[in-house]
């Protein structure tokens, strides 16, 4: 039952990145594939790491596995809109259609 | 203390004191001048001492962490490590006594931190019977370079630096994979028990191939000599001497070390290529060293070309000849003590004048009659005439030279003492007579015109101590004695 | 299990061919800051490797140090590159001009690569199937080493002077770096609060990873090194932020904390020298605490030296003026 | 330990020593300068002259200090080596004086008789060596301690003829190291020994054997002008004329031909090296040497270039001696060697009192000079005359014995040789004595100096007169115990040929 | 063949396409990369090949090797980007040029 509920997670993570993966290649400008690439990865890994946690041997096992979701949260937030920011006053302008 | 001292353990005081000086001078820099002199003054007597040791005891040997090999990691020291820690003491003893004038307070406080580290890195070289410890010690050899190298900021010598950075990390990278292949092919990085180890397996020849390279590389063979120019030539003259004549060394002790105790027996070919590049190189560096119209290009050539005469003895020493690696011994030693005694002269003379070109040397030899001197004594050794210890490398080199047979080698060492000659005089000429813009000249301090002159004195004086000096280098007779220390 | 395994293997595959594509791509790329960023996903993917061949350590030094910090470095000196460049496009033609040679100086190398691959692969496989190399030694004396992750029992005491060498090493390239004198800094940021706020979360955590990693390294993977790199990460994340080093700091105590890890081992190695009559001999009752103490000052001296690294140029001190 | 054991090393260190601390002195200090220089001279002399009673009485002085493991460096007082030691130690002494007189008041003169000690030390070294080696680090020293001298004047010329000497010797020397090398590898040993010590060689090597003779003598031909390897000798007269005497009549030239007279004698050996065939060849290279420095000389107009080609013809008569290979044209070779020393050097000597005092280079200058300086004309009248071969100057002697010897040897060509040579010495030098003693003396020199009453200053008319009378002496009185020609005699009995 | 042998085999592969790199590309960055890569290659060859052991451990003694070498290596890096950054800013330029400049 666990590993039945592992593996969905786990599937569902992949989907989420695959999605990001897919934005990533296909978004037109920097903005779009930011924002697809960081919606992808902070979903995706939760779920994937939700799905690893109930593998976990102990508890704090899933502890470090959930801290690892809020580093990577909290990076990729920040990074993407230092990156963002930084394009922008380079003057990189968003696109539109 | 003193037991211990006396008893065995100079080699590690050897690594230990030029680090820790290094460090120190780092912590302190206002005291560099003192903490360097003093840590190359202790280190000078550290080798006296070992030398004493090795003497009585016969050769050194010193299991790190108490380990022993394959585990741990050997200190070795015998006749031939003793012959290159003295060439460090002598030429870091005669180079720092110049720095201390050459320097001004700023350079003087980059300059100390890295030389000593340099020094202990040598020293760590030399001492190693580990080939993977003789790769980091070989990266500080070549960090510490490079930083001596750039010291003067100019962009000449930055750019020789960075030459010389390429060239070193290359080497080092093909000396490490060397050092994997041979690892995976005897479970040990011991040099004795590679040597037992060891078979003639394809890994052992791809290693073979890459660690000669390497270290080619890294010891400026033709056709890998193109870095060598630019980085000696445009560095402060302190450090060209230490680069033309530890550093380079440093490499090709390793591969003369690996040759004679690994590799000598297992090579058809590798020996007489080597020989056949280090012909090459006396004659091309040779004639390089003729054309160029400034001095320290003109000493870098001759490096190339000195550096030649060094891998004859790979071909002659496939017999297993003492004779032939101990000339070799000889002229490092030798070749060190003028080398480095003529790019500080160098050093005097574009002080005094201001630049380096040949023709323009304007009766230097009347205003500064130390400076050109000590190049004319230093000459005599790098063009091999008596009575010098180039002379005697030389000597012994062709005796065995002719003794194999072989008529090539000796056609080109005669052929390069002829063209060293050519491009000595070429600049003791010039040194007479007067250029056509004469300049107002500086005067050089003493302690710089002097130190000079005593390395090249001390380069002829070995002329007179060859019987001395191969009792030193017959410790361990080198050929398959790392083995018998076990 | 067999099924895992040919997944494994596919992996594998899938893992070479893409550092493969990758190296390819940073040698060949024409545009300097995309091979960089290349450069930093090779590295992340050499963890994975260093992960698959059962080497934990190395993956987390790797993945600190050669994809973290050496990113940093590189992209660090792309931004001053391109500041000291007024026309970096110009000098990019020129380069691009230089990097068009004729026809046999294109393929010999390409030849000479592919030779050089051919006698290496065939030396590689005509190794032994089987080779033990230092395993048996290594265990055989691990109850000795005072630790029990036999990676840090080889680097801090089997081979313990290769450390106290190789500190030297990052020593030497420190010192090489402040003898060259100041670099440009990099190219001016406004103050962030989101950088800001990033740092005060970060740089703890940082620290507190750091500390674990040095602690855990006597039994697990981890160790200096790898602490040392996320303490050096620390600061270089902390320099990124406009962060500046009193002057009190930059003339003594940051030289002391330099010095410290090669200076500790230099002296350990002194005293066991004077004491066991060997060096770096460890009295084995000893090991395990002088190792910890060893590691301590490595790391400290690692973290420091590492982020001197990133900020370049030699911190103005009144010493060095 | 014995006193014997010390005096070679002593002899040579007695002007080593003096030489570097004369480097040391600044330039001011000529008198230190002068007492170093003569008390070095008169040490060596007592030195030499012990020897020389020692050696006639049978004494053996040997220095001996390891240079390899297996070689040694030797220092041997023989008869020939005392008889060569004596001639440059003897024309030393002179020459100091001389240089004295002729640099007075010039620049540099601590690097220039710094130098001129090393040449001396250099010299005395070759002179004494025991074996091959030693002299070899004695000849090189040689090479290196003339160039200064050379190019002392640091013109362009001097540069360019030291470069000159340089290219010949450098060469030489190279050439010389692999003979010695080679010659190593085949007899393990070098020492210099009666007869030679190659007669045991096993015959196989003899073709290597002949190389190696071609080799040292091609190396020691360069300094000894052997043509076709003279032609830095005419160049090197640029240098001050202490230079060219000590060129040309003690230390370089006389190198080369004693290093001849020591391969040919001691390394192979006399019999050796007839049997080997090398001997005639150089027979015939010296005749021709002979022949070809005096016809060149016969052109000359610039004086210092004629003595020039005429000692490339003199020096040759000592090679010549030695190729004929019999006891008496040996010693008529070896005597040479003093005897062309002494007239050479008055020639020398006289030709730099001419520039000095009236500013004459050129032999069309020297109309009626005999009346204006006579001494100076009578010294060159004496060497002139001994160059030809007149009596009783000691030139006849050497001419003498080199005739006999030749018809004694076998080699009546030799006589056609030494006929057309003197010939030709009278060919270049009666007309300069004709012009010298018997035409009008011009209104004006070209640069004239006044010295007080005498013709020129003391310091340079002396050492002309005291070697021409030297050569005199010589020729006049050979039967005196210790004159040139008895001490030849002694060598030819105790070195070439004993039982 | 088995899967270190083929990690060993990139490793070897990986110092191959560095080499190329290091001597056909000019620009001094990319010869630094190049230098990484290749390290990066040996690194690889050294560990890759101590998995050849019996046991479950694999051989420590390459792993403290390629730890060492690792900080090497961002050692050199870091000398190296700063050589070159002060070489550009005196000469202007990031490659290294054959021809000799005449420099006083």
């Amino acid at each position: 039952m666990i590993d039945f509920f592992s593996i969905l997670l786990l599937l569902a993570g992949a989907l989420f990145f695959l999605a990001g993966t897919v934005g990533l290649l296909r978004f037109p400008d920097l903005y779009t594939r930011l924002h697809a690439l960081t919606k992808a990865d902070n979903v995706g890994l939760g779920l994937m790491i939700a799905g690893l946690a109930l593998q976990a041997e102990s508890l704090s096992a899933a502890g470090k596995l959930v801290l690892i979701w809020g580093l990577v949260l909290l990076a990729g937030a920040s990074v993407a809109y230092l990156i963002a920011r930084g394009a922008l006053l380079r003057g990189v302008l968003p696109w539109k259609r | 203390m003193g037991g211990l001292l006396s008893d065995a353990h100079w080699g590690v005081l050897l690594i230990l004191l030029p680090l820790f000086g290094g460090l120190c001078s780092f912590l302190w820099p206002g005291a560099v001048k003192f903490i360097g002199l003093a840590t190359v003054s202790a280190v000078a007597l550290s080798v006296v001492g070992l030398g004493d040791q090795l003497l009585t005891t016969g050769v050194y040997h010193h299991a790190v962490g108490g380990w022993g090999a394959p585990l741990g990691i050997d200190l070795y020291a015998d006749g031939l490590s003793l012959f290159m820690l003295m060439v460090n003491a002598l030429v870091g003893l005669g180079v720092s006594i110049y720095a201390l004038d050459y320097f001004d307070q700023g350079e003087a406080r980059r300059f100390w931190p890295l030389w000593l580290l340099l020094l202990g890195g040598l020293n760590a070289l030399f001492l190693s019977a580990d080939i993977f410890n003789l790769y980091v010690t070989l990266e500080i050899v070549g960090l510490a370079g490079v930083g001596l190298a750039s010291l003067s900021r100019s962009g000449a010598a930055l750019d020789g630096a960075m030459r010389y950075l390429m060239a070193t990390l290359l080497g080092s990278l093909c000396y490490l994979l060397g050092v994997a292949l041979l690892y995976h092919s005897a479970g040990t990085v011991d040099i004795p028990l590679l040597a037992e180890r060891l078979e003639s397996t394809p890994p052992v020849w791809a290693a073979l191939g890459l660690i000669c390279a390497g270290l080619a590389l890294k010891t400026a063979l033709f056709p890998l000599h193109f870095w060598l120019p630019k980085a000696h030539a445009s560095a402060s003259a302190p450090v060209s001497a230490l680069l033309s004549a530890l550093v380079v060394k440093a490499s090709f002790y390793i591969l003369l070390r690996l040759w004679l105790e690994i590799f000598s027996v297992r090579t058809e070919g590798v020996d007489d290529l080597l020989g056949a590049l280090g012909m090459a190189a006396i004659i091309w560096g040779s004639l390089q060293a003729l054309q160029q119209t400034r001095l320290k290009l003109m000493i870098a050539y001759s490096t190339v070309s000195q550096m030649g005469y060094l891998f004859l003895v790979f071909p002659l020493a496939a017999a297993g000849a003492f004779s032939a690696w101990s000339a070799v011994a000889y002229l490092i030693l030798s070749h060190a003590l003028a080398k480095s005694s003529m790019f500080l002269v160098a050093g005097n003379l574009m002080h005094f004048g201001g630049h380096d070109r040949i023709a323009d040397l304007d009766r230097a030899v009347q205003r500064l009659p130390i400076t050109v001197g000590a190049f004319a004594l230093a000459g005599v050794s790098i063009m091999g005439l008596p009575p010098s210890g180039g002379f005697i490398g030389k000597w012994l080199l062709l005796n065995e030279a002719l003794n194999q047979g072989r008529w090539d080698l000796v056609i080109v060492m005669m052929i390069g003492g002829v063209l060293a000659a050519a491009y000595i005089f070429k600049v003791l000429g010039f040194a007479f007579t007067q250029a056509p813009v004469t300049h107002e000249p500086k005067g050089v301090p003493a302690i710089m015109e002097w130190s000079a002159l005593l390395l090249a004195v001390a380069a002829i004086v070995l002329g007179f101590l060859a019987s001395p000096l191969m009792l030193i280098l017959g410790i361990g007779e080198t050929v398959q004695l790392m083995g018998a220390g076990q | 299990m067999e099924a895992i395994d040919i997944a494994l293997g596919l992996f594998d595959l899938l893992l070479v061919f893409l550092l493969l594509w990758l190296a390819w791509l940073v040698m060949s790329s024409e545009d300097l800051f995309k091979a960089i960023v290349l450069f930093v996903a090779f590295g992340l993917l050499m963890a994975l490797v260093w992960v698959r061949l059962e080497a934990p350590d190395i993956a987390l030094a790797e993945a600190a140090i050669g994809a973290g910090l050496t990113g940093a470095l590189l992209m660090a000196a792309l931004d001053r590159l391109n500041a000291v460049k007024p026309m970096p496009a110009a000098a990019v033609v020129t380069s691009a001009k230089r990097e068009q040679p004729s026809l046999p100086s294109k393929v010999l190398p390409l030849v000479a690569l592919v030779l050089i691959v051919l006698g290496l692969g065939y030396a590689l496989l005509s190794l032994p199937d089987v080779a033990d190399g230092l395993v048996p030694n290594v265990k055989e004396q691990m109850a000795q080493s005072g630790v029990k992750n036999p990676v840090t029992a080889v680097l801090l005491n089997f081979r313990g002077y290769d450390t106290l060498l190789e500190m030297v090493v990052l020593l030497l390239a420190l010192l090489s770096v402040w003898s060259l004198g100041g670099v440009r800094k990099l190219s001016p940021r406004n103050t962030n609060p989101v950088l800001a706020s990033l740092c005060r979360v970060l740089v703890p955590v940082l620290i507190l990873v750091s500390c674990y990693l040095l602690w855990v390294g006597a039994d697990a993977p981890g160790g200096a090194f790898q602490a040392g790199s996320v303490l050096g990460a620390a600061g270089v994340l902390l320099l990124l932020s406009g962060w500046h080093v009193e002057q009190k700091i930059l003339l003594w105590p940051l030289r002391f904390i330099l010095v410290l890890g090669s200076g500790v081992f230099i002296i350990i190695a002194a005293v066991l020298f004077f004491t066991q009559g060997g060096l770096l001999t460890y009295p084995v009752a000893q090991a395990g605490w002088l190792i910890l103490l060893l590691e301590s000052a490595a790391t400290l001296s690692i973290g420091a030296t590492l982020a001197a690294l990133f900020f370049g140029g030699i911190p103005k001190s009144r010493v060095d003026q | 330990m014995n006193w014997h054991t010390w005096i070679p090393l002593f002899v040579v260190v007695s002007s080593l020593l003096p030489g570097l601390i004369i480097f040391g002195l600044p330039e001011e200090r000529v008198g230190l300068r002068t007492i170093l220089n003569l008390t070095g001279a008169v040490i060596k002399l007592l030195l030499v002259s012990w020897m020389i009673w020692g050696v006639y009485q049978g004494d053996h002085f040997e220095t001996r200090v390891a240079l390899l493991p297996d070689l040694d460096l030797v220092l041997r007082a023989g008869p020939l080596a005392l008889f060569f030691v004596a001639l440059s130690t003897i024309l030393w002494l002179v020459t100091t004086i001389y240089a004295i007189g002729y640099l007075e008041g010039s620049p540099n003169r601590s690097r220039f008789f710094g130098f001129f000690s090393l040449c001396v030390t250099a010299t005395v070294g070759v002179a004494l060596a025991g074996n091959l080696i030693t002299f070899l680090l004695f000849y090189e020293l040689l090479t290196l301690a003339t160039y200064p001298l050379i190019v002392h004047r640091g013109t362009d010329t001097a540069r360019r003829a030291g470069q000159t000497y340089l290219r010949y010797t450098i060469f030489g020397g190279a050439l010389i190291l692999l003979g010695t090398v080679w010659l190593y590898q085949l007899t393990g040993t070098l020492e210099f020994t009666p007869r030679g010590f190659l007669t045991h060689i096993d015959p196989q090597h003899y073709p290597a054997l002949k190389i190696i003779f071609v080799l040292l003598i091609a190396g020691l031909g360069v300094k000894a002008a052997l043509f076709p390897l003279h032609g830095w000798l005419p160049q090197a007269m640029v240098a001050p004329a202490p230079v060219s005497a000590l060129l040309h009549a003690v230390a370089v030239v006389k190198a080369g031909a004693f290093g001849i007279v020591r391969v040919v004698y001691d390394v192979f050996g006399v019999e050796f090296s007839a049997d080997l065939g090398v001997t005639t060849p150089l027979a015939w290279i010296a005749a021709f040497t002979i022949i070809y420095g005096s016809l060149r000389a016969l052109f000359q107009d610039d004086l210092k270039r004629r003595l020039a080609f005429s000692t490339v013809s003199q020096v040759s008569y000592i090679a010549l001696g030695v190729a004929i290979a019999g006891p008496i044209a040996t010693i008529g070779g070896v005597v040479h060697l003093v005897h062309q020393g002494l007239m050479k050097i008055t020639l020398f000597f006289c030709a730099g009192n001419l520039a000095e005092t009236l500013g004459i280079h050129k032999v069309s200058e020297m109309n009626g000079v005999g009346r204006r300086m006579p001494w100076t004309m009578a010294a060159f009248t004496v060497g002139a005359l001994g160059m030809i071969g007149a009596p009783p100057v000691a030139g006849f002697i050497s001419k003498w014995y080199l005739g006999v010897g030749a018809l004694e040897a076998g080699q009546d060509w030799v006589l056609l040789v030494l006929m057309g040579s003197s010939l030709l010495n009278c060919a270049y030098f009666l007309p300069i004595l004709y012009s010298a003693w018997f035409k009008p003396t011009p209104k004006s020199w070209p640069e004239e100096h006044h010295f007080g009453r005498q013709e020129t200053a003391w310091a340079l008319l002396l050492p002309p007169l005291i070697t021409a009378l030297m050569a005199l002496a010589a020729g006049l009185m050979t039967g005196l115990p210790f004159s040139p020609l008895e001490w030849a005699k002694i060598i030819a009995e105790r070195e070439f040929y004993q039982p | 063949m088995n899967i270190p042998m083929i990690y060993a085999l990139l490793g070897i592969t990986l110092f191959s396409v560095g080499l190329y790199g290091l001597i056909v590309r000019e620009h001094l960055l990319r010869k630094i990369l190049a230098l990484n890569i290749m390290g990066s290659g040996i690194f690889l060859v050294l560990v890759a090949l101590g998995k050849r052991s019996v046991g479950d451990l694999p051989d420590p003694v390459p792993h403290a090797m390629v730890i060492t070498g690792i900080v090497v290596a961002v050692s050199a890096t870091a000398l190296a980007l700063t050589l070159m950054l002060k070489l550009v800013e005196v000469s202007g330029s990031a490659v290294l040029h054959d021809a000799p400049k005449e420099r006083s």
